[in-house]
């Protein structure tokens, strides 16, 4: 952790309510990037998604602790969501576009897609019946532009 | 933080509040689901004028209403999408199944 | 905690940027109270004299963990704020108007008293050598006035 | 997010950030005892009209400053404090050993 300038860790409720507050806190802890707009709108983006999926998928929308850990080193943020609900059997079919298993929900099956575009680094970690982590990097101040 | 629903003869219009997540998505579909059944609706008009937050949530509930409305030939537009919202839109392919119109706003 | 409707778990580095992280999170948590202004102001006061204290006083300014702990039942919100630092010897005297033992520092002595002036409670548990816990309540809404 | 200085004749005026905090006061404590030390200053104005958030820390850091003025004969004023300011002003009695002029607010 020596690398590590600031970190920050919550534990909240998996409620819908909540969604929001994850936006905030993640906003919180970018400000001292010194972030752009649009770099700012892509965390709390990617953000929101990670946690409605801990919600609706992962805890059923019957509720259940949210993990995000947030760490800055440099320049590169990394943020982690984590739940302990159903877990992903399949994650590589789960990060395909459009795809979804909540369709009657009307999920647009959107959501690792666009934590995919928005962020610099998505990785997955699942285990059936323990829950699932998703690890995520943005680097701020980048040149290099998605396409 | 609420959407605002206003019906004209066969046409409803939706107004999006500002940040539309899971929790406001899913609010706004079964609200809508409602008026739907009661009134005989062709097009939905969503306002999003005052929007500058959206998710793929938001993208599944427009997208459900397309499908819903075009199942009774009706159709579904959107409105006052600003650039922050557009590239949700685009990134889903949204502007190939409904009218999507920007909102005028200095670069 | 089962008449617990929602929570907020949060540990960040003892460092005096993150006064203003904690500030923003107990505002992105309290807003679900629907306050007054005041009501806002007074917990953020509260919050931010309380992490002041871990970041000098605990960690004398060495850094740490800081551990934050937001729950509401119905109108009323419990606010922890805990450090693993050196601890207080005489709480009693320690929340006296006016006593500090950081002079040198220019600090005023005042911490406490605002935290009891804007809170409904305020309770401390400390242990020399291994930290110190602010126990704080609010309740939002309340017809009785401070005077 | 940044206190402004500005030395005129034997004048310092200080125009204080939105918030302060100890982060923030800490920072004006230095930059300040380093004007103090560099100029002959007989009076310092804190200017408080752009400040919302104020805690204990932004207390001590003025009435260092105040006692340090007082050694030599100088003074302390604060202008334009809003209604939130104040209360925190009142409750440490600043009011007593320093002149403190409010913002007109209207309520
Ligand atoms: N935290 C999670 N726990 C369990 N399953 C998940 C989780 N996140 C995603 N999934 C699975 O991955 C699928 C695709 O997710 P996503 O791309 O976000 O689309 P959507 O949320 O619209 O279904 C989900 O339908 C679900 O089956
Ligand atoms: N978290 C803490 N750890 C150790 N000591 C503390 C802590 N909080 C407060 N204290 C002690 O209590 C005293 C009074 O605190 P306070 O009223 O906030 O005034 P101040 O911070 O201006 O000194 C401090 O000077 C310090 O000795």
């Amino acid at each position: 952790m020596s690398d590590v300038e600031n970190y920050m860790k919550v534990e909240f409720e998996g409620i819908s309510e909540n969604e929001r507050l994850a936006r905030m806190l993640v906003s919180a802890f970018v400000v001292t990037f010194n972030p752009t707009l649009e770099e700012l709108e892509d965390v709390k983006t990617a953000t929101s998604e990670a946690v409605t999926n801990c919600i609706i998928h992962g805890y059923e929308q019957l509720g259940g602790p949210i993990e995000m850990t947030m760490e800055k080193k440099g320049q590169e943020l990394f943020l982690q969501v984590a739940d302990y609900g159903i877990g992903i059997c399949d994650v590589e079919k789960a990060m395909e576009p459009l795809f979804t298993t909540k369709p009657q929900l009307d999920r647009s099956g959107m959501g690792f897609t666009f934590m995919e575009a928005f962020m610099d680094e998505v990785k997955v970690h699942s285990v059936k019946g323990k829950g699932t982590v998703v690890h995520m990097k943005k680097i701020f101040g980048s040149t290099c532009k998605r396409v | 933080m609420e959407a605002e629903y206003q019906v004209d003869e066969q046409f409803l219009f939706i107004y999006i509040p500002q940040e539309v997540d899971h929790h406001v998505a899913d609010k706004i579909r079964r609200e809508t689901d409602v008026l739907l059944s009661e009134r005989s609706i062709r097009k939905i008009v969503f306002d999003f004028h005052d929007t500058r937050f959206m998710d793929s949530s938001g993208i599944g509930m427009i997208l459900g209403r397309v499908k819903k409305m075009r199942k009774c030939g009706g159709s579904v537009e959107a409105v006052g999408v600003s650039n922050q919202v557009a590239r949700i839109f685009d990134m889903a392919g949204l502007p190939s199944v409904m009218t999507m119109r920007q909102k005028e706003e200095c670069v």
